[in-house]
């Protein structure tokens, strides 16, 4: 059958290398892919048949691919691909992100070409690695969208970028470094005949449970850093408050998710008895993350390292959602990273508008913007009400989903990120207060409301946001045609 | 007749409509050349909702006790693994029954007078687009909840009423006050929300599997099915889990309908405009707390110790906002305190097993407090204030708001035959019916009674101060006039309500709507001796509420405590709110806010300077060895000679070492 | 330890390799520096022949040629070591080894 | 002929180098000195001695040009017999990655200025090292390795020194000839022990007997010795002071070419002299611990020195290279590091750990032999020799920007280059072996993470950094050469490494493929 996924990949690959030599046209370049590849990823989602379930005890994915690639007897390494209902959705959030990022970066004027090539670039590690179904195909992946991400931090960031572009990426590598280790062992101490994850999860159960849990203990540092867990995640807020608009948005959007995704694709899913043993481990560090990113976004003055720290919150909800190990939890885990994907790029494209329509993004001294930018306002009110668990946005019926199977495993635990919930809810209400409301304060004559743009680009996620907050159950269908329907809890 | 039962079919066209209204309105409002036009528009779609309303309810009454369902299903989950072997699936559904059709009525039509005044109230309102866009999406999120036919789809309009009051209460948003209500009202009742979501956990998960065809969760957790609650009666017992959920329940019921401890926003929520005031909190969303009581106990069911609980915070509640309303100088704030109060009997009635008695306050209580509100903002329109210390003598200038302001104040204080007088008896005489066998809801009946005497106090010191005496006290006020005929026009039709709602207990139909569910006893006409010595007791003490009042006030009259009055702190301590406010802020802005920051610093410097403890480490090292390389080539020699030597340590001592000890490779 | 019965040589050879060791290290002119390792290189060609004639397998005359090799070898590496005390010396008018330091760190 | 053929068959290459030296000297007598010449004699030498090696190799277009029948490789020498050189597979791609690094050196340096004095000896000496190196790849007797490692070693010595005006250049060869020399002693002396201990300074007999005879100390002492010498070569800590002055007061091509050509031949000899015994399986029979915990082993023993040794190199070379200011000096840190990487594969002696030292050893002749090929031309460009000099390059000149971007990615260990595969290869290697080769994975990924805080850096300064404008390189360049100041041939040189270490990265499968077959013959004998 044709390889769809290939030329998925392929699409996004040529894409890049078009927009890099296309200069001045560079953005327009980068546009038809951003549609080529929604149109692909439209397509897949309609021949999408559904999971097949297992097959050999080993789930079965959709679109598969293999060819050979290095074969050394000991190392047998193919090139594999295939997707289910988790990378499926994952990929459409990509997409939407993606054209979202480039309309919105339309006025980018500062190397626009290598500007567009490096989000396409990003976006493309980002798809492999929902798509990759061999170890070394996805670490491959996984690293690859470090490289184009420093690029994007460290030259078109904020005043301290080179100094966060070298954290984030040093401190993102020595995880991914534990989280390779970790695969390598899976690999070789269970005997797999291959790196495919076929393989993998074939010969995982021969591991003994302490093995298991070691393993699963070195993969969840690796991708936990990714989500970003307390205490490992200091890395975030630099990145993201120097970062650019568009490499915030793909940051928290796209690559908080690839370690959401590892978690339950390589590691939940490959060594169930190893996450029964650690499952404690997992709790505390979800809450210690819910509370702590909750908790130190209520301090923050500057609007984007709030934006930020929230993140930490709500990856923290999806790592207990996760951590439950229930179907029920990890179905609304990727429906919370799908629905903090959109939200949180909302937010960072409003801070960013905020910032160059302000020139601060200073909460306290900016205010009463409403009647100036009304646009801009909704945008940040849509978007503080979505991240803040509103009913009929997006976030909601995730992360109603999330404390619903929280409360099945540990009762009243549940309090904790309930609580947490009215702290969420003060900081953005609060913020909304200072900056959306009371007399105008701290606007520069010049200020005006958004570009058509950046309305475009926000109004996208907007939409979205509200229509998967109406309609969630187009995605929790999706999502369950995975392991997620069949997984036996730990 | 059965037409009646054919409209129940399109019940969900009323949210509906409303949404219409609000897309309608928001997105061209502001293209229409006259605003008001799109006024006009939110009216027109609102009296078609009304009627459709009316129809519903008439209907009801007509088949009193009948359930109409209608529902389809959004998403169905095969049975997983877990806590749901039945699979789970969520519906989108209408369901009307005696609770929805009542609440129904009123929402409909408090809903439609309130359009219809705010078009004079408002016209000056440069957004009022804005304005009717928010009120129609809160009408419909409202006729949504009142219909919903689940817990979740309940939850879900919920939340949206509680967005469209933030909005609302901080439609002058520039006004900082208004803007800090708007927060304060959000936060509060959030907390609320958290406790009643977590009640909706327990209950989704004890229930699962409970009830007909595959369960609760396998049905989409639908309150009823067929002509009966989904869950058998009496399945609650007396399980400590499902106390818990109750009590949940209870929060999330006392964080919208503003009990005590979570009732500081709603005096604050005053900040919005006078409509907003009146149908939001007054008339319909405060009440849905005592709504989502009455569903829960009727479909649900509480504990006894559920019951005291919510019976202990209403009745507290009811004499608590009223001693607060007593000394109060804001018009508006004393409407809403009382407002606060009269919940409290609503609440109290509904935990104590009479759900239909406390949605009949809860009737008659929406339009005396609608007309009120109503009332009290012709004046704030003609007077352009709320201190009630510069108003007087408007009952001359202002003849039909002034009626209408005693009308309710009559209705309020509980005078015969006024619309409040029938309810709140009938909830004081139902609960003397328990108190023989719930001993413990003495106290809280006894604080009920005396703040009937409060209420009647409050509101006509209200209305003597305003309407009495011969000209305003502060001169630079305006001349007073009375508001153009839209305005009018609701005033009268509430008094009318005000007046003879009461007396619809006599008429058959809305009785059979009222015999529904438990605690069908006590309601009239079945009055026996005891309920009219009750009558009598709470009718003097409303008449002397009103004496006092005008004895301290009448004829322009200014009651001042005198400083050396043993009551001057408790005075302060009313005029202060108990101090609750201050310390919720003080919580809120200190504690919170200040652990916050320390949390923060922790994060810069504590773990984050952890990291960079490392890379310092690192450079420190690499310092040190790059010392070594001093350039002197017999140094370079010597770290040969040496690492030769290294080397037969390695080999001749350590590695054997090694070997022998940890068994090598 | 297994000990050769005479061991006594293997001790010269070693001392001879000590002694040039310690020349290397410690003379600052590169001319004793060669001779110094010229001394060191004598230990192994000592070593060489010796074991030719007494290692436990007799290697025959193996180790002999292979001592005139290194002989020979040792010759070639003091003529470059010498060219490069010549450049050293036209360069820097000294021949101390101690002296060369614009490289380091 | 079958007799000519099985002499001199062997030795095509070496011979075809030879000549080529003999003729550039000529030339130097002839007077003709144009630098594009030398070049080029030397550049065909090199490139016929390549094809013949592939042709040995078998490669199946080359197959003719093969001077020793297939049936010539692998083939292991009668019992007793104690043959000086042995042909293996294994040995022939050594050749061809040694041949590879002169190349690449030769090309670029094709496009120095001309009539610079010393041109002639430069190519010489280069061919005749490079001779050495060939002749290390064949050896199987140890004198015989020392002494090719020698030939080697001097003309090295010479070539730093070889711009005779420079101070630095001359205390560079100064201090490489001190040490240099040191360490030749010792290896000799080692050699010297291993003949007292065996009786041969056959590598064949060496390890037949290693295997049998068991571990008496003089044995242990002999390897201690090898090992400190040739350590030296491979620039292990502490073994390592001399390399970096040397690499930065070399001329650069120079330094490129002893970073990637020369110091390989130290761990060619590693493998040579090391993995026999490291192999050893068998319980030796002598010489009980000292510590009494059962006999000593040579094989483990040897194996867990050579363990520590690989971890202090790679550690302490990244320390070093971590806060350096210079960018030769940083690289030449760096490469010390990336030598413990390669030890990883002699301490754990299987064919995949091997295979992917030898897969390492090319990946660092491209990344760091491009690398300081770079650096020489940027050097061109009027270029000062601090990191910091190199603001805002990348954005300048793109192309040789993205060339060294993708050099120093590589060295990171960042997917999609060959520096990642070969460290993937290794370090997989590692963990399959288990026991505790696990900690060596651990440790060199740990390592490679640390390394890519001053890669980063480096690419921060050229990209991020915020530049200046050098008339340096907004001028037309003062060397007047092509490719903006760079030359032809170095420009060539730079993009053939580039190409390959994306295409080797991409698709290593044949290379390892035949590296790991060559490796299985290579460790039946270990010679």
């Amino acid at each position: 059958m044709f390889p769809i996924l290939s030329a998925v990949l392929a699409t996004l690959l040529v894409g890049t290398v078009l927009t890099f030599l296309s200069g001045k046209s560079a953005r327009w370049v980068a546009l038809a892919t951003s549609f080529v590849f929604l149109a692909e990823v439209a397509y897949l989602l309609l021949q999408f048949p559904g999971w097949a379930g297992f097959a050999g005890g080993v789930p079965q994915f959709a679109d598969g691919e293999s060819y050979a690639w290095i074969h050394l007897g000991w190392l047998q390494v193919n090139y594999t691909l295939g997707i289910d209902g988790i990378s499926l959705v994952l990929l459409v959030l990509t997409a939407i992100l993606q054209l979202a990022t480039v309309v919105y970066s339309w006025g980018e004027t500062k190397k626009p070409a290598a500007w567009f090539g490096l989000l396409l670039l990003t976006c493309l590690g980002c798809v492999g690695v929902f798509v990759a179904l061999d170890v070394l195909l996805f670490f491959l992946f996984w690293e690859a969208v470090l490289v184009p991400m420093f690029f994007i931090i460290g030259y078109w960031g904020g005043p301290r970028r080179r100094y966060a572009a070298i954290k984030f990426f040093v401190y993102t590598h020595v995880a991914s470094i534990v989280m390779l280790v970790g695969l390598l062992a899976l690999v070789f101490y269970s005997h797999a005949t291959s790196f495919d994850y076929a393989s993998v999860y074939a010969a995982a159960p021969s591991l003994s449970v302490v093995t298991q849990a070691f393993l699963f203990l070195s993969l969840f540092f690796g991708f936990g850093v990714k989500f970003p867990i307390v205490p490992f995640h200091t890395w975030l807020p630099d990145a993201h408050v120097e970062a650019p608009t568009g490499g915030s948005v793909l940051l928290a959007g796209l690559l908080l998710k690839l370690g959401g995704y590892g978690l339950i694709r390589w590691a939940v899913f490959v060594l169930p008895n190893g996450f029964h043993e650690v499952q404690p481990v997992l709790f505390v560090v979800a809450f210690a993350s819910i509370a702590w990113g909750s908790v130190v976004s209520l301090a923050q003055r500057d609007l984007k390292r709030m934006v930020a720290f929230s993140s930490i919150n709500h990856m923290g909800i999806v790592l207990l959602a996760i951590a439950v190990g229930s179907s029920l939890g990890l179905l609304a885990a990727v429906l919370l990273m799908f629905a903090h994907g959109i939200v949180s790029a909302l937010l960072f494209m409003s801070s960013g508008s905020v910032h160059h329509t302000f020139g601060t993004r200073d909460i306290a001294s900016v205010g009463g913007i409403t009647p100036r930018t009304p646009v801009l306002a909704t945008m940040i009110m849509i978007g503080s009400l979505a991240s803040l668990g509103l009913p009929w946005l997006i976030s909601f019926p995730a992360e109603f989903t999330a404390l619903l199977a929280t409360w099945d495993r540990l009762a009243y635990w549940v309090l904790l990120p309930l609580g947490i919930l009215v702290v969420t809810a003060a900081f953005y209400i609060w913020m909304m207060q200072r900056m959306l409301f009371g007399p105008e304060k701290g606007i520069p004559e010049s200020a005006h409301d958004l570009p058509a743009y950046e309305t475009v680009g926000m109004g996208i996620l907007a939409a979205a946001a509200i229509v998967f907050g109406v309609l969630p159950f187009l995605l929790v269908n999706l999502i369950t045609a995975s392991p997620i329907r069949v997984f036996p809890g730990v | 007749m059965d037409a009646f039962l054919l409209l129940d079919q399109w019940a969900f066209l009323i949210p509906l409509l409303m949404v219409v209204s609000f897309a309608l309105v928001g997105l061209f409002g502001t293209r229409l050349r006259a605003l008001e036009w799109g006024g006009w528009a939110a009216v027109g779609i609102g009296g078609i909702a009304m009627v459709l309303g009316v129809g519903i309810a008439i209907g009801e009454m007509l088949h009193p006790g009948t359930y109409v369902n209608a529902q389809y299903t959004w998403l169905h989950l095969a049975g997983t693994p877990g806590p749901f072997p039945e699979g789970i699936s969520l519906v989108a559904g209408t369901l009307v029954d005696p609770l929805s059709a009542l609440m129904l009525l009123v929402v409909t039509v408090v809903g439609f007078l309130v359009l219809l005044y705010s078009i004079g109230y408002m016209h000056h309102d440069r957004g009022l687009p804005r304005y009717y866009a928010e009120l129609s999406l809160f009408l419909a999120a409202m006729t949504g909840l009142v219909l919903s036919n689940n817990l979740l789809e309940f939850f879900l309009f919920w939340e949206l009423v509680g967005v469209c009051s933030y909005f609302l209460i901080g439609f002058y948003y520039e006004k900082p006050s208004a803007a800090s209500a708007a927060k304060e009202a959000f936060l509060v009742t959030r907390i609320g929300d958290v406790l009643f979501l977590l009640g909706i956990f327990i209950y989704f998960f004890h229930f699962a599997t409970t009830g007909p065809s595959g369960g609760w969760a396998a049905n989409g957790f639908v309150f009823a099915h067929g002509t009966s609650p989904f869950l058998p009666t009496g399945s609650v017992g007396s399980s400590t889990l499902l106390t818990i959920a109750g009590l949940m329940i209870l929060g999330g019921a006392a964080g919208k309908s503003a009990q005590f401890p979570l009732h500081v926003w709603l005096p604050d929520a005053m900040e919005g405009p006078t409509t907003v005031s009146a149908l939001i909190h007054a008339a319909t969303m405060v009440a849905a707390g005592v709504y989502l009581l009455a569903v829960t106990s009727v479909f649900i069911g509480f504990t006894a110790t559920d019951q005291l609980a919510i019976v202990a915070v209403g009745g507290f509640t009811t004499f608590f906002a009223a001693t607060m309303a007593v000394v109060h100088p804001d018009i508006k704030r004393v409407i809403a305190y009382s407002t606060i109060s009269q919940l409290g009997y609503m609440v109290m009635a509904v935990g104590a097993g009479f759900a239909m008695v406390g949605l009949f306050h809860l009737f008659t209580h929406a339009f005396f407090k609608a007309l009120l509100f109503l009332a009290a903002g012709s004046v704030i329109h003609a007077l352009g204030t709320q201190d009630l210390f510069k108003m007087g003598g408007l009952r001359k200038p202002m003849r039909v708001t002034g009626t209408a302001f005693a009308i309710g104040g009559l209705a309020l204080a509980g005078i015969p035959p006024f619309a409040g007088f029938w309810s709140k008896d009938d909830i004081l005489g139902s609960m003397y019916g328990e108190l023989g066998s719930h001993p413990l809801y003495w106290p809280f009946w006894i604080l009920a009674l005396l703040a009937v005497f409060l209420t009647a106090y409050y509101i006509f010191r209200a209305w003597f101060l305003a309407f009495g005496g011969n000209g305003p006290r502060d001169p630079t006020l305006p001349p007073a006039h009375e508001g153009s005929w839209v305005m009018q026009v609701p005033l009268v039709i509430l008094s009318g309500m005000a007046v003879f709602g009461g007396l619809l207990i006599f008429v058959p139909g809305f009785q059979g709507l009222l015999l529904y569910g438990a605690g069908a006893s006590g309601i009239p006409p079945v009055y026996g001796p005891t309920d009219l010595a009750l009558s009598g007791i709470s009718v003097t003490l409303g008449a002397a509420g009103i004496g006092v009042a005008y004895w301290l006030w009448g004829n322009g009259r200014i009651f001042v405590l005198p400083e050396s009055s043993p009551l001057q702190p408790v005075r302060r301590l009313l005029l202060n709110r108990y101090y609750l406010k201050a310390a919720y802020d003080w919580v809120g802005a200190r504690a919170v806010y200040g652990i916050a920051r320390g949390a923060d610093f922790v994060d810069r410097y504590v773990i984050d300077g952890t990291v960079h403890g490392f890379e310092r480490a690192f450079g420190a090292a690499s310092d040190r060895l790059r010392r070594g390389q001093t350039g002197v080539v017999s140094d370079y020699a010597a770290y040969v000679i040496a690492g030769l030597l290294g080397v037969f340590v390695l080999l001749l001592l350590v590695a054997p070492y090694l070997l022998a000890h940890l068994g090598g490779t | 330890m297994t000990t050769l019965p005479e061991s006594g040589f293997l001790l010269l050879s070693g001392l001879l390799l000590g002694v040039g060791v310690f020349g290397l290290l410690t003379r600052r002119n590169f001319i004793l520096v060669l001779i110094a390792l010229e001394i060191a290189m004598n230990a192994t060609i000592l070593n060489f022949v010796y074991f030719a004639a007494f290692a436990p397998h007799a290697a025959g005359l193996s180790g002999q040629a292979i001592a005139v090799v290194l002989i020979g070898f040792a010759a070639t590496e003091v003529a470059v070591g010498l060219a490069i005390v010549l450049g050293l010396n036209r360069l820097k008018g000294t021949i101390d080894v101690a002296q060369g330091n614009l490289l380091k760190e | 002929m079958v007799a000519f053929s099985s002499f001199v068959g062997p030795f095509v290459p070496e011979l075809l180098l030879l000549g080529g030296m003999l003729l550039v000297l000529l030339l130097d007598v002839l007077g003709v000195r144009r630098n594009e010449t030398l070049a080029t004699v030397a550049l065909t030498a090199l490139a016929l001695a390549f094809l013949s090696i592939l042709g040995d190799l078998g490669f199946a277009p080359l197959g003719v040009l093969a001077t020793v029948g297939p049936g010539a490789l692998n083939v292991a020498p009668a019992a007793g017999a104690a043959p000086l050189y042995h042909l293996t597979s294994f040995g022939l791609i050594f050749q061809a990655i040694f041949l590879v690094a002169a190349l690449l050196v030769v090309l670029a340096s094709s496009s120095r200025p001309s009539g610079e004095r010393g041109a002639p000896i430069f190519y010489g000496l280069l061919l005749l090292a490079t001779v050495g190196m060939l002749l290390v790849a064949v050896a199987s007797d140890l004198i015989f390795l020392l002494l090719a490692v020698e030939v080697v070693g001097v003309p090295s010595y010479l070539l730093v020194a070889y711009r005779r005006g420079e101070a630095r250049s001359m205390e560079a060869a100064m201090k490489f000839f001190i040490v240099g020399a040191l360490s030749t002693v010792l290896s000799f002396y080692g050699a010297s022990l291993l003949f007292g201990a065996y009786g041969s300074t056959n590598l064949f007999v060496i390890h037949a007997a290693a295997a049998s005879v068991g571990t008496p100390v003089l044995v242990l002492v002999g390897y201690g010795f090898l090992l400190a010498g040739l350590a030296f070569k491979v620039t292990l800590v502490p073994f390592h002071a001399w390399a970096v002055d040397v690499y930065d007061g070399a001329p650069t091509d120079v330094t490129a070419f002893l970073a990637g050509g020369t110091k390989k031949i130290g761990l060619f000899a590693f493998f040579l002299v090391f993995l026999g015994p490291v192999l050893l399986v068998h319980p030796a029979t002598a010489g009980a611990s000292p510590f009494g915990g059962g006999p000593l082993d040579l094989g483990p023993t040897l194996s867990i020195a050579l363990g520590v040794i690989a971890v202090l190199t790679m550690t302490v070379g990244n320390l070093l290279a971590l806060l350096q200011k210079e960018m030769k000096r940083m690289l030449a840190y760096s490469s010390i590091s990336q030598a413990g990487y390669m030890l990883i594969g002699v301490t754990i002696g299987t064919a995949p750990a091997l295979t992917g030292a030898t897969l390492q050893i090319l990946a660092h002749v491209l990344m760091k032999g491009g690398a300081f090929l770079v650096v020489a031309g940027v050097a061109g460009l009027g270029i000062g020799p601090l990191i910091d000099d190199w603001k805002g390059l990348g954005v300048r000149r793109p192309l040789l920007g993205a060339a060294f971007a993708l050099m120093l990615l590589s060295l990171a260990g960042v997917p999609l280059t060959i520096g990642f595969v070969s460290k993937f290869v290794l370090f997989s290697s590692a963990v399959q072996a288990q026991g505790w080769f696990i900690w060596l994975a651990v440790a060199g990924l740990l390592n490679s993470a640390l390394s890519v805080f001053y890669y980063a850096r480096v690419l921060k300064v050229m990209y991020f950094d915020r530049t200046d404008p050098i008339a340096a390189i907004e001028a037309p360049p003062a060397s007047g050469l092509g490719a903006g100041g760079l030359g032809y041939g170095r420009a060539a040189a730079i993009g053939l490494a580039a190409v390959l270490i994306v295409g080797i990265g991409l698709y290593p499968q044949p290379i390892l493929g035949a590296i790991q077959s060559a490796a299985q013959h290579f460790l039946l004998t270990g010679v």
